[in-house]
């Protein structure tokens, strides 16, 4: 090892980017890789899928209402005889996007509250009892208040669509980051007391930096395991704002609203809740098994294993 | 200190442990033999990774599997073959006849349970006791391994207990059932000289009043001559030399021994300017070895070294050595 | 002090520290007390030299390593690092000091972020106190690297996949990366194999000439520090009970725990132990919240007399450049 | 129907009533009744919501109700009062009621003209917050000729006086029981508002707000053979298709009310055999208005109100018309309300005598035809992005609603027809409690109208227009002056339809009331500023063997739970 | 430990405050109203009166006042007289009453607790001892067969909403079947054997929709808590002393995997008072989330404000149980 003379200067390779690494051993996860592909091809099925079927979500054949599959809709009609393929796609382009950006939202506070509290004693206390605070509000009024104060001036700012989406989006982070924050809290407090903690305070690292490169990163494990099932929770929470009307608009189709809608019609078409239950389910499993590889492929010492 | 008419309480043949993981197996035991006479003191030298605390876990059954397979044997104990002992009979020798006493005593006791109920686990197991008596025999075990204050503190948690203590309430779990034979992995390591020289005389007295016989697995060869009957030395998974303690101190053969002993510096006499090294890191055996293990660090290595891998052959009545070079005339046995 | 101390240059000084953690208790959270970790401790560490602090478990010997780097707000006491005190300078300012005083940590493993590269733990220092360029630095890096020893190859490896002895080389070379002047070396080897002990200790030395750096090496292996320190103090329970220089202090240890402790290291040599007379201290080292009254090793002490549970002994020389806390050498001594 | 026709159907529904009935009282057992909203009350007065009126018509009745014809059938009156019979004064400023022989409270007590009497008190208290006081607009006084007759005083001539008293939203209650409760007092009288007495069918057992009610057969109730039913159980909570299921599926619930759900479903369900749907008409009417001014939301708090100025476009009745012509009305009834709805092109569908069919045309879509009419008009997409320009504006509108799967629906087909004929639509739903809630701070609001169209359901209770026809007051446009109070939601606002209103309320005669009431409707429907939908009925589920279900719109459609009885297995 | 409880009582009390003048202030801003549900037959001017008579009209702050008199003073107050028969002559007091019932907000809370109790109460411990085992087993036998469908199925129950799952049941068990009713009979008394058989009937379905999300929850916290433990030290020493497997894993592993899923179980507790809202919803419980969800749309502040008060008092509550449940769990956490 002290062996120096071996060494010549063209023999070691050059440092390279970790995340080749990461995918080295994300690849050795056998679920993770099903996961990645299925929600690969989710992907691909909701932003892809209308410009190979490209019948209008939204547009109503009211001859063709309630019919079972056939080669023309192959997962049938709703109610009032839109194609059930075509609002597959088009719910699912929102249900993801919603769950990803939502999830990711709420993530991001609930690290950033998680680690601020978890790091800075004296605003610990505080920031628990903000989490309190937040668990406690009676999510529905204060939803109210949300849609009656932003509704507008969003729709205004970015079109009745993408202002929908910037609401719900921003309702479900800041209503579902308690949990995150909690759990990256403790992990916090934990890490602080290890020693490459205070191996970096020697050097001199100063706080910010403390943070973002020797606590996030090793809070990353409870992160992917709050990520997904965030994903689960935003795409649910989505179809329940929209069933209260605080949604979409109405003919605007989600996954969580394409299940709920087709609830009714269980025992007539059992079709319509079970393409729509399906994809949420598993698009849900798949980014579940994804967070499984990345939590393994992110973690150094079971990369090497 | 001991003769050759001493009968055997344990003796282990072949024993070969392998690990499967990820990236492949790991053979961290490599066919070996030993035995253990009664009422004797077994030191077994090795550095972290020599495969000397895995050698006496699989005796016992205590490695789990998978990912490890143990083959070899057979590894007789009272009349018994361990390692095609059912799990029940297993059970029976564990915490019984044979006890344990591990490394760490902060993390090898359960946080949560009363160290009296630790202590009793194994007496209302394996001896049928009742709880009062099980609790009053309990006490007498603190008492013996001189834990001040026994009855008072047997309702306490480990950490309520120092390094020291807790270790020695080990001992006590490790001796509830009077075992034939006690296995103490490395158990002084983690504590403090003035502590570990408390828990060495304890040994000292509980081997001399109780009459078990005991291995005694450490990295400290400090420890092993102040305590050891005999020793062997492991290294890559084998045992390299295996001697009384005083001919192994006098008449190292083993390059790895004479190596490990030149590398210890002292407190008392003369003060090395420089420390020797053994150069190079312990091996990593992805393989079953054919070659010495030792070879890479060895500075008497040669051609042979690295295609054989050289058996334990006798140089004293009871020392024997696995290796080609000879000390004394420098001379290596090749072929 | 020292009967040379005019010839060399104290680069280090530290006089009456103490490290108190406080105890909250009751409703209000109110002081109810202190951990005495450190409990008014001075010395001075010369440049060039390796002062050895050796004690037991809780002694304070860590906690006095890491006050020294001001990784914790001193209780009391002044720390001068190269003639400049740090004892109550803001973070901001001690920043800038700290490429000066570097530690090695005990645990390679725990000391090590496990989720950076080599290159980046190495790296570290130098992003925080240098404006290199990524090539200079990864050249400095590499520089480094063979400084310690471990091949360039390692760069984008991760700590895990490295031995104990090659971790503790990792942490030594950050420590190295911005040319300390001062290392605490908190146990390096402890967790290490003896085998790779020996390297490790070779190497701090071998970097000690080469830079010509200043250890406080702590450890409680006192074989390894009457190897490696020029002085060595004894520490017991937050204070300093002897101090002095290295052959004196191992050849005629003078406060009874140095005794004892000495006593206690085994011996790799069966015969002096069937020969050697040990002293065995009884029982545990007391709790630093509530130490006894008087000299704190009155517990434990083989010859402890009515005066050492009554008085504090005081930190005085008793022979030129060797300090003793122990009644047993006062005015009128009598050493047992 | 004229008001002679009411009285004539009130001796025929009561010939033929008892005749049904043969049952002792209480020999059918039990009755489950479940209502997906839950009563969150049982005194009417206190909260107006149809479920709390509805259960509470089982217990507290009002001289006479409505059948499901909406004639006139007395209940704790002896008869009906009429100008003929010298009830109802010639001047029609007082109408006098009698007390029907003999009537007991549930309690054994005897019903006197004080209990009625102290109703109009305890209803007219300043400080009580009476939800049913329109009931008593116009009333001067109450007045207790004797002890079983009651004289109800109008101050100016009531063309129709069958306000007080009348129906199950003005019932009478005891006034011994509610003695304490006037005024402020009212809401902290738990008990007489959780079990009031009355000398209905039944009697309260145990009311948990919000929740179940059990009643129990009312021993003192004046037909000693009814009810049939010992017990009822009344319960609350669920949602529509669950409580529909619960009846024409599961078989646990005898009587299951407002079935909003898919018709196809419910034609499904009813399949199995189990329970029948029943549909009665009132005068609800599907409808959308059309913002008259502008609510741009540029115009920030000016905006929907005469300040921000006239819409852009929506006050142009060919604009309308074409709206309302590219809807296809039977088929949105049909598939939002199957047997419950009718198309309709009338805002006041009901009753007959009232009912226009000046507007029939637009019964059938035609896009063609409102493509030609916009065409014609030089309405046309000049810009080639699909919409129509009106004088430069594209034809773009927000169109909100309350949030319910039928309105979307609809809503989803509107907004697809519209953009045939080149009208973009931008569709919003609102949750029903801030839509109706009315709070003068929220911009969902109905009243507030910050949208171009909005779509909801309104009616008149009882049988009488004229207080509904006087919502198109130009008086009555919401503006923040009046903290946005005020039902001309589309904010008309026509001079001579004042004076049609102001001329309806000086006329008696029933045949004229009807003329002005159809020539109102058709103002408004020529001005295209209102395009009814779907006349709706209510839809309800009943076990197949439950009897006597006489469903009525214009009163609680528990209205005769009295002569209701089990069909033997 | 009861200094500890008690000073995290004291403190939770500015908390509360603080907690519930937000949640007022959120209330107030709501655009929901009271007579939102009144027909639209109702003219204007009576919608006026009610809200005057329902004292809306008065300014917030007095509001706030009012209701944290009514809440903090006299109903616990009147609760004391109903226990104790006691009078202390408060006749007149004014209690904190629901606008669209117009009775006391408490009385109607305590009539709906039994059936939130029942049910969502009996579907969490269900849930529990379901998840237990599971994420025991799965931990003990990770990446086996078991484990991998556990996590599958625990994933899909995670992702089905109740709306869904409790109308597939009803259609399978109800309709289809006929086994179990669809309408929750909350007038149902438990008075024999029989009734109480209906009873555990009408709680299947809810308790098995209900059941499913709370396992999925739990099962995945206990196997990753069984995970960590199960390579601890002490479970190689249990091994070592010979117990069976079963009391290696069921006694010394659950018990110390058991601290944290604890904490998760307790804290979870107060969303079982907040009732299961959809769930009460499609089975007709009406318990206190269809008390929340109705009181929220018929804008009734009263209501709204008391449940949410009580919601809140029990996460600080449980937050405090957890930690206390913690120490008394976990020997090595004492807090001073």
């Amino acid at each position: 090892m002290t062996d120096l003379t071996t060494l010549e200067a063209e023999t070691y390779q050059k440092p390279r980017n970790q995340w080749w690494d990461v995918w080295d051993q994300f690849k050795t996860h056998k679920g993770a890789v099903i996961g990645a592909g299925f929600f690969i091809f989710v992907l691909l099925f909701v932003f892809l899928g209308p410009f190979v079927w490209t019948l209008d979500a939204q547009y109503i054949d009211i001859r063709a209402r309630n019919q079972g599959p056939s080669w023309t809709h192959p997962m049938g009609t709703d109610q009032l005889g839109r194609d059930m393929l075509s609002r597959l796609m088009a719910g699912g382009r929102t249900s993801v996007s919603v769950g990803l950006t939502a999830m990711l939202l709420a993530l991001i506070v609930g690290t950033f509250v998680g680690v601020i509290a978890g790091y800075f004693r004296r605003l610990d206390g505080i920031l628990m009892r903000l989490t309190d605070l937040f668990l406690a509000l009676p999510i529905l009024p204060l939803l109210l208040v949300i849609i009656m104060l932003f509704r507008d001036p969003l729709r205004a700012s970015f079109g009745p669509e993408a202002g929908i989406f910037i609401l719900i989006v921003f309702v479900i982070g800041i209503t579902s980051w308690m949990p995150t924050a909690r759990i990256v809290r403790g992990d916090v407090l934990a890490l602080k007391e290890r020693e490459f903690v205070l191996a970096a305070r020697s050097i001199g690292t100063p706080p910010h930096r403390m943070v973002t490169r020797h606590i996030l990163p090793n809070v990353l494990s409870p992160i992917m395991v709050s990520a997904t099932l965030g994903i689960a929770t935003a795409i649910i929470t989505e179809s329940a704002l929209s069933f209260l009307g605080l949604g979409f608009p109405s003919d605007f189709p989600t996954w969580g609203r394409l299940l709920f809608d087709g609830t009714d019609w269980l025992q007539r078409n059992p079709e319509r809740v079970i393409w729509p239950g399906l994809a949420i389910s598993l698009t849900v499993l798949s980014v579940n098994y994804i967070g499984d590889g990345l939590r393994d492929a992110l973690d150094p010492r079971i990369r090497g294993r | 200190m001991l003769d050759g008419a001493t009968p055997s309480v344990l003796d282990v043949k072949d024993l070969t442990t392998t690990f499967k993981t990820r990236v492949g197996a790991v053979h961290a035991v490599n066919n070996v033999s030993f035995n253990l006479k009664a009422g004797e003191l077994l030191g077994v030298v090795g550095e972290s990774g020599s495969g000397k605390s895995v050698t006496m876990m699989s005796l016992i059954g205590l490695v789990p599997s998978p990912p490890a397979r143990v083959t070899g044997g057979p590894v007789m104990f009272e009349g018994q073959d361990l390692l095609t002992a059912s799990n029940e009979q297993l059970r029976k020798v564990r915490g019984a006849r044979i006890g344990f006493v591990f490394q760490d005593p902060m993390t090898s006791l359960n946080p949560v349970f009363s160290v009296g109920f630790q202590v009793m686990e194994p007496l209302r197991k394996h001896m049928g006791m009742n709880k009062t008596r099980a609790r009053a025999r309990a006490r007498e075990l603190l008492d013996l391994v001189g834990i001040p204050d026994a009855a008072r503190r047997l309702d306490d948690f480990p950490h309520q207990f120092s390094g020291g203590m807790r270790q020695r309430v080990m001992i006590a779990i490790a001796l509830a059932c009077d075992p034939k034979v006690l296995i103490a992995d490395e158990p002084t390591t983690a504590l403090d000289v003035t502590i570990q020289a408390q828990i060495i005389e304890l040994m000292k007295d509980l081997r001399d009043k109780l009459g078990m016989a005991v291995i005694w697995i450490t990295h400290d060869l400090g420890v092993i001559a102040g305590i050891a009957d005999r020793v062997l030395v492991m290294y890559g998974g084998q045992i390299v030399e295996h001697a009384p303690v005083r001919d192994l101190f006098a008449n190292p053969r083993h390059p790895y021994t004479r190596a490990l002993l030149l590398t210890v510096p002292n407190v008392r006499g003369e003060r090395a300017q420089r420390l020797r090294v053994i150069e190079g890191q312990p091996p990593i055996l992805r393989a079953a070895p054919t070659a010495c293990p030792f070879r890479d660090r060895c500075e008497h290595a040669f051609d042979r070294c690295s295609r054989e891998n050289p058996a334990r052959r006798l140089v004293g009545p009871v020392h024997d050595v696995a290796c080609f070079w000879d000390p004394e005339t420098g001379a290596s046995s090749d072929v | 002090m020292f009967d040379d101390s005019t010839s060399r240059r104290k680069l280090v000084s530290v006089s009456g520290l103490k490290m108190y953690f406080p105890i909250r208790g009751g409703l209000l959270r109110r002081h109810s007390g202190d951990v005495k970790a450190v409990d008014d401790v001075s010395f001075d560490i010369f440049e060039g030299e390796t002062l050895g602090v050796v004690g037991e478990s809780g002694c304070g010997k860590s906690t006095c390593g890491r006050a020294v780097l001001r990784l914790y707000d001193l209780t009391a006491g002044t720390v001068l690092v190269d003639g400049i005190d740090i004892s109550t300078m803001g973070q901001g300012a001690l920043r800038k000091i700290r490429p000066v005083m570097q530690m090695v940590f005990q645990d390679p493993q725990a000391c090590l972020n496990p989720r950076m590269s080599l290159a980046d733990i190495i790296g570290e220092p130098l992003v925080e106190h240098t404006r290199l360029s990524k090539a200079d630095r990864l050249a400095r890096i590499y520089e480094l690297m063979d400084a310690v020893g471990l091949n360039r190859d390692f760069a984008n490896r991760y700590p895990h996949e490295f031995s104990g002895g090659q971790r503790q080389r990792i942490g030594i070379a950050r420590a190295l990366a911005l040319n300390p002047k001062f290392i605490v070396c908190d146990e390096p080897i402890a967790a290490l194999d003896v085998s790779i002990q020996a390297q490790v200790v070779n190497l701090l030395e071998d970097l000690q000439k080469e830079f010509g750096l200043t250890y406080l090496f702590i450890s409680h292996d006192l074989s390894m520090v009457r190897h490696i320190a020029d002085r060595v103090a004894v520490m017991y329970l937050g204070k300093i009970v002897e101090l002095a220089a290295r052959e004196g202090l191992y050849r005629d240890p003078k406060h009874p725990y140095t005794q004892a402790l000495l006593s206690a290291v085994p011996e790799p040599d069966p015969v002096a132990h069937d020969t050697a007379n040990r002293t065995i201290l009884k029982g545990d080292v007391p709790s630093p919240s509530n130490p006894p009254t008087g000299c704190n090793f009155c517990t434990r002490c083989p010859q402890a007399m009515e005066i050492c549970r009554q008085l504090d002994p005081e930190f005085r020389e008793v022979e030129p450049g060797r300090f003793v806390a122990c009644h047993l050498f006062n005015e009128n001594e009598t050493a047992g | 129907m004229t008001l002679k026709h009411i009285l004539l159907g009130t001796a025929a529904a009561f010939a033929l009533s008892p005749a049904m009935a043969l049952a002792e009282r209480g020999s059918d057992g039990q009755l489950n009744i479940i209502y997906w909203q839950a009563p969150s009350t049982l005194n009417p007065y206190l909260s107006g919501g149809t479920k709390e009126v509805e259960s509470a018509s089982l217990v507290l009745e009002s001289f006479a109700r409505f059948d499901e014809n909406g004639s006139l059938v007395p209940f704790m009156a002896e008869d009906i009062p009429t100008v003929e019979n010298g009830g109802v004064a010639e001047d029609l400023t007082s109408i006098t009621w009698t007390i029907r022989e003999g009537l007991l409270w549930s309690d054994g007590t005897p019903v006197t003209a004080a209990d009625a009497v102290f109703t109009w008190e305890y209803c007219t208290h300043p400080e009580g917050g009476c939800a049913q006081a329109s009931y008593f607009d116009g009333v001067e006084s109450v007045e207790a000729v004797d002890d079983s007759t009651v004289t109800v005083h109008f101050a100016a001539p009531k063309p129709f006086p069958y306000t007080a008293f009348v129906g199950s939203e003005s019932p009478i209650i005891q006034a011994a029981q509610f003695a304490d409760c006037l005024g402020a007092a009212a809401p902290e009288c738990t008990d007489a508002n959780f079990g009031p007495i009355g000398t209905g069918p039944f009697v309260v057992e145990e009311f948990r707000p919000n929740d179940v009610i059990t009643f129990v057969a009312n021993e003192n109730y004046r037909n000693p053979d009814q009810p049939a039913f010992a017990r009822v159980t009344f319960k609350g909570g669920g949602d529509a298709a669950s409580a529909a299921r619960s009846v024409l599926e599961t078989g646990e619930f005898d009587y299951a009310w407002n079935l909003q759900i898919d018709p196809t479903l419910l034609l499904e369900m009813e399949a199995n055999g189990i329970g029948t749907v029943a549909t009665a008409f009132g005068t609800s009417v599907e409808r959308l208005h059309l913002n008259q001014f502008n609510p741009d939301p540029a115009l920030g708090d000016i905006r929907s109100t005469q300040e921000g100025g006239p819409h852009p476009f929506l006050t142009d009745p060919i604009v309308g018309q074409a709206l309302s012509m590219a809807i296809d009305r039977p088929l949105l009834s049909e598939i939002g309300y199957g047997a419950g709805g009718q198309p309709t092109c009338n805002v006041l569908p009901a009753p007959e005598l009232y009912a226009s069919t000046a507007n029939d045309d637009c019964l059938v879509q035609d896009i063609p035809g409102a493509i030609a009419l916009l065409d014609e008009a030089g309405i046309v997409d000049s810009d080639g992005d699909g919409v129509r320009e009106y004088e430069g504006t594209p034809l773009r509108v927000l169109f909100q609603t309350s949030t319910n799967a039928v309105r979307q629906d609809a809503q989803a087909l509107i907004k697809q027809w519209w953009s045939e004929i080149g009208v973009d639509a931008e569709l919003r739903n609102i949750d029903a409690s801030v839509f109706f809630g009315g709070d003068p701070s929220s911009p969902d609001t109905f009243q507030k109208f910050y949208a171009d169209i909005e779509m909801y359901t309104n009616n008149f209770a009882g049988v009488d227009p004229e207080a509904y026809m006087a919502n198109w007051l130009c008086s009555d446009i919401p503006s923040p002056d009046t903290q946005w109070q005020g039902a001309n939601i589309q904010r008309f606002c026509d001079p001579a339809y004042d004076a049609l209103v102001a001329e309806m309320s000086q006329t008696a005669e029933l045949e004229e009331r009807g003329r002005l009431a159809r020539e109102m409707n058709d103002m408004l429907m020529q001005s295209h500023s209102i395009i009814p939908l779907v006349h709706r009925g209510g839809v309800s589920a009943h076990a197949n063997t439950l009897g006597g279900v006489r469903m009525s719109d214009w009163d609680s459609e528990l209205w005769n739970a009295a002569e209701w009885y089990r069909i033997g297995e | 430990m009861l200094t500890f409880t008690i000073r995290r009582l004291l403190m939770a009390i500015p908390t509360l405050l603080f907690i519930s003048l937000i949640i007022f202030l959120i209330l107030d801003l709501a655009p929901s109203d009271p007579t939102a549900n009144l027909p639209l037959t109702i003219p204007p001017d009576v919608r006026a009166d009610i809200r005057a008579s329902l004292g809306l009209d008065e300014p917030i702050h007095i509001r706030f006042a009012l209701w944290l008199q009514q809440f903090f003073v006299n109903e616990p107050l009147n609760l004391f007289e109903h226990w104790t028969g006691w009078n202390f002559g408060g006749e007149d007091r004014t209690r904190v009453i629901s606008w669209q019932t117009r009775s006391p907000v408490v009385d109607i809370i305590a009539q709906r607790m039994p059936q939130t109790l029942w049910v969502v109460g009996t579907a969490y411990i269900v849930g529990i001892l379901i998840a237990l085992p599971i994420g025991i087993y799965s931990a003990y036998r990770q990446y086996s067969i078991f484990d991998q469908a556990g996590t599958f199925i625990t994933m899909v129950g995670f992702s089905i909403p109740p709306f869904f799952s409790g109308v597939l049941v009803i259609v399978i068990f109800a309709v289809q079947l006929q086994w179990f009713p669809s309408v929750y009979d909350t007038t149902h008394v438990v008075i024999g054997w029989d009734s109480f058989v209906i009873q555990i009937k009408q709680m299947i379905l809810p308790v098995m929709v209900l059941a499913l999300q709370i396992t999925s929850q739990i099962s995945r916290f206990m196997r990753a808590s069984m995970l960590d433990n199960l390579t601890q030290d002490y479970v190689r020493t249990a091994r070592a002393k010979g117990l069976k497997e079963s009391t290696v894993v069921l006694v010394h592993v659950l018990r110390n995997s058991m601290i944290p899923v604890i904490t998760v179980i307790a804290l979870g507790v107060p969303q079982v008072f907040g009732g299961a809202i959809i769930t009460e919803q499609v089975f007709k419980v009406n318990g206190l989330g269809h008390l929340l969800i109705g009181a929220i749309q018929s804008g009734d502040l009263p209501t709204v404000q008391t449940l949410t008060f009580i919601f809140a008092v029990l996460i600080v509550l449980f937050n405090l149980i957890a930690d206390v449940l913690y120490g008394i769990l976990d020997p090595r956490i004492r807090y001073d």
